[in-house]
């Protein structure tokens, strides 16, 4: 489990311009939890790993706050962390401006280069390749660095035979970046094909959001799918899928309660559960290839 | 075919005259043959110089056009013979994809596409041409099929993008696609995949994990549609045309992004003026492209395929500075 | 096509017992069609194809009567015949008598060795191994012997690497051979495995009715899979699935249309169209490998 | 556990004097004690006399009763740690099977069996361990991946035939099966199947193209339920006793019959009077033919996969003459 005595990491601003606005909390004020509506202490909820200790909520969790509880202390080293969005169409929105304004904005208001961070760290003392994703900025959406990134961890994973962990975060493709972002949707499957020649165990968690063209591509192709309870997972978001239908859905339509029954994942994990599981799936698929006598 | 768009009314007016013309047969003097002649040569270039400059959103037109050949079309006109494969063997058959054993030139290729409906009852069973996750995973029986019989594989795209539907979300089309794009990353036979009309997001990209992309003259292919990327970006749908060009989806524009292979000239005035000369372009571009890749040993075909998309991206790094973007 | 001068086998009488009674037909009686109630004359059925000219209902057909109406004129040429039915278990039912007896009652109905016959033949000239199923032979059940039939004939299509076509009718495993029956499915869906790694094609015709362990192995494995209109396929019988959900099933289910529906097979195939069909998919398939340079 | 069934009478009679005597615990005087033990032992002896010449109806009764261990039972006791995989990736999750990565002795194994439900809420989830094809589907996947990880697979069989229901049909259980048994057939990876309570027909066999396969000694293995078996050959499934002893299907006819490699001892009594021992036991078969198993390379383990299967069958020929069947 993890060391509660450890601190968290420095919480930083968030940006509110985007509707699903993320629950970086500041640290010292008052939260009403979105869904019982209890108000917590920001203090208190980082220390319960922003799960809400009424209902059992899960907040959401920026890219370092995940390697810091899932990691063992001090064993992860980044890497591709010089990678930057480049502007390949240059594109420029009258609604939101030119998109190389838009990154910089992101990257002063997340201390981020980009939406992924990716590198080596250890679980229990297993050595891993670790990916994830941060809905922060720009919603976690996938243009030509989030996609090299994951590209390259996958590739190390495949070179070193280490595990993979990918934990998603996301909209989708970076509109932004054109087609340059759905072809990073067949770029990191195809790293995942060989990752999978090789034998190396791939688990993919889904955390809240994870939807587009980031569920349709590299988080489905886990040999084990986890995700944390209450998350909103599947192919369009609920809100389109009704205004293309004309009628109400069902309440948990795109959760992952929904695509747990419907057999899309393995199980769902309480984040307090995290770390421990990861550990034994790790264990499990090491020894693998092992024989009896 | 008409000329219905309202781009083309020079071409409409055009028509117009020559089919007044035409109307009167054997009867029409000398002097109204060489007029007759004259403009038809005038249509023709008028019809080439007006399909050379179209706007993003006129091209996204075309591409939509009710008329414009679809999949079944270009079956019929490209093989000699054609016997479609149905069903996922799971669930259902999807009719909004369709694909087969398909006889060109005396080789069997497999034959997969996207297939919208011509007539309102058509369009509906088809699901306007929006697979379902069984549509995804009937394309990937018939690619490991094709991959097992050494059959290489041709795609024709032809989708506005993935169903939106309750049903779509409850089989698991984001795993269907998903495992699509894990089959074709390591399908070990060719495959070439060509945009006949539009590519519209994950249900383009889940057939055209290929070895070759080719994009007919009038097509798109783009991450969303431009109307879904309008809704996002501009928060209003009816921005369609700002966001066509700002993403560049053209044929044309992807081509010199490198995102795509080779562009396959339509006939003048698009590829529903002419459906033969249509077919006949994606005919010989399919035998072109096959021929080339069937010379590679499968090892090599694999790493090549890899290579390509693995090299798609555009980026900088920040210790190099930040003006020098990595292709 | 059929050559329609072609002078259809003498017809054997069946054995009635069976509640599915064969519709194997008196060449000068009158026959009433079970599905349009017509009057027909069996001879001029006989020269339909065993389709009713009013309405297209399919009668069963017997399996040289298969023969006689897919293979070119005298290209058959059968293997395997001489392989007999023991009786492993020592199986007796006091209701039907020894198994044995059973067999040999059959064998005399029918004039068949068993419910399978096996043979290389040709279509418009194309050679083919070819697997039939006769229903007459104990509900075209198979047992040990039908399991083997079936497999030689797979194993002789992988080894001469000729294309496989076998035409399913039959109710399922044999009970009276016990588990030896049960693992024909197996035995024949290796061999299929086998012919399959060696990229032969296999043909799949389901005719009726293809039920029970048939239907649940070799007959589902067909590269491409075929069936004759209105034919009964399905795993369960329709009146024991209506046992068993104590409610009414829709009409069409468990029926060739039923499995097109629900993306089970690949096409259905009028009587008179399954000649020039199969030959179109052996050229396309005998074409697979070629190159276009 | 009680012994309620008919001909367990004897020993229920025992039992009752032994705990009779327990229940009076320290108090018991040294002739009560030596009584006790003698009774112990009568017992025991008793059981396993009794259990010895079972018919195949009773054994039957023994294979399906309530309290027999069933897969959860077993994986509860056989791993150090079980992580369970979940969904078919297509359209479901059936718990009628279940399966998931088990940590046995230091080495990982993929094990995968039917699972009947304990309780009535448990069981109609469950639907009585009558996997529909989305669980054959779910249990190909967990298979495809033990092949990629190099786990051998251990498959536990209790089912006492696949689903008969409308859904099973539309979602194609026959498909399933049928896919199932060629995935086996060609799985790079040991299989050892064990059947634990009750193997019915292509349910079963669905999960057992194994390279061995096991029975515990009170179970039974058949094309199809007694009862069914009855209706057909009987018109009338009242005369399931009949078809039970007529079709052979007790692990020790069929271990006479050379259709299965061994029989797995039950402690006295059936394995449902000591789940302990009863795991205990096919712990050490798993690990015994597992061991073996890895002593081969693939495609000699595959070869012999095949010739396993590929020698089922008794049948004469007419030309040597009628009576000398072929093995
Ligand atoms: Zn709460
Ligand atoms: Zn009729």
């Amino acid at each position: 489990m993890r060391d509660e005595s450890k601190p968290a990491l420095p919480v930083v601003g968030h940006n509110g311009a985007h509707p699903d606005a993320v629950h970086t909390l500041p640290t010292n004020l008052a939260v009403k939890c979105p869904n019982c509506r209890e108000l917590l202490v920001g203090k208190d909820l980082e220390r319960n790993q922003k799960v809400c200790p009424r209902c059992g909520y899960h907040f959401r969790m920026d890219a370092h706050e995940r390697i810091d509880m899932l990691l063992d202390r001090d064993s992860f080293e980044e890497f591709a962390n010089d990678l930057l969005s480049a502007d390949p169409l240059g594109f420029v929105s009258d609604a939101k401006g030119p998109y190389i304004a838009e990154l910089e904005s992101k990257r002063r208001a997340t201390g981020l280069n980009e939406s992924v961070v990716v590198g080596k760290g250890e679980i229990e003392r297993m050595p891993l390749i670790i990916v994830v994703m941060d809905f922060r900025f720009i919603g976690g959406s996938m243009g030509s660095v989030a996609g090299e990134k994951i590209t390259l961890g996958i590739e190390r994973a495949t070179k070193d035979r280490l595990p993979l962990l990918i934990i998603s975060a996301s909209g989708g493709a970076r509109m932004q970046e054109g087609l340059f972002a759905l072809m990073q949707m067949a770029k990191t499957s195809a790293a995942l094909r060989r990752l999978a020649d090789a034998g190396v165990p791939f688990i993919s968690l889904l955390t809240d959001p994870t939807t587009g063209g980031v569920f349709a591509s590299f988080s489905m192709l886990g040999d084990v799918i986890l995700a944390e309870p209450g998350a909103v997972i599947g192919f369009t978001g609920p809100r389109v899928i009704e205004q293309a239908m004309h009628q109400k859905l069902p309440k948990d339509t795109n959760t992952s309660e929904f695509v747990l029954q419907r057999g899309m994942i393995d199980t769902i994990v309480h984040r307090r559960d995290l770390r421990p599981t990861i550990g034994r799936i790790l264990r499990l698929y090491g020894a693998a290839s092992k024989r009896f006598v | 075919m008409p000329y219905d768009l309202e781009f083309e009314r020079p071409l409409a007016d055009l028509d117009k005259r020559i089919q007044a013309l035409q109307r009167r047969g054997d009867r029409l003097r000398p002097d109204e043959r060489t007029q007759l002649d004259g403009l038809r040569i005038q249509l023709d270039q008028r019809a080439r110089e007006i399909y050379r400059n179209l706007t993003p959103t006129q091209r996204v037109q075309v591409a939509r056009h009710k008329n414009r050949p679809y999949t079944a079309d270009y079956i019929n006109l490209v093989s000699d013979d054609f016997f479609e494969l149905h069903g996922d063997r799971r669930y259902a058959d999807d009719h909004a994809i369709m694909g087969g054993l398909a006889s060109i030139d005396g080789k069997t290729i497999m034959l997969i596409g996207n297939q919208k409906g011509r007539d309102t009852k058509d369009r509906l069973e088809r699901n306007f041409g929006m697979a379902h996750a069984e549509g995804y995973r009937k394309a990937q029986r018939l690619m490991r099929q094709a991959e097992q019989f050494q059959m290489p594989v041709v795609t024709l795209i032809d989708i506005s993008g993935a169903s939106l539907d309750l049903e779509a979300e409850q089989r698991g089309i984001a795993q269907a696609i998903a495992e699509s794009l894990f089959v074709m990353a390591g399908l070990r036979t060719p495959i070439v995949s060509i945009v006949i009309g539009e590519g519209g997001s994950g249900g383009a990209l889940s057939t055209s994990v290929a070895d070759r992309i080719l994009m007919l003259e009038n097509t798109i292919y783009t991450v969303a549609s431009p109307e879904a990327a309008a809704s996002i970006l501009w928060r209003d749908s009816s921005h369609a045309h700002k966001a066509a060009a700002a993403m560049k989806i053209t044929a044309q524009e992807l081509l010199k992004l490198k995102l795509i292979e080779e562009i396959i000239p339509e006939p003048a005035g698009g590829a529903h003026q002419d459906y033969a000369a249509a077919a006949a372009a994606v005919k010989s571009a399919i035998i072109r492209h096959i021929s080339e890749l069937e010379q590679l040993a499968t090892e090599q075909l694999l790493e090549q395929r890899y290579q390509r998309f693995r090299a798609i991206g555009v980026y900088k790094r920040e210790t190099v500075g930040a003006s020098s973007p990595t292709t």
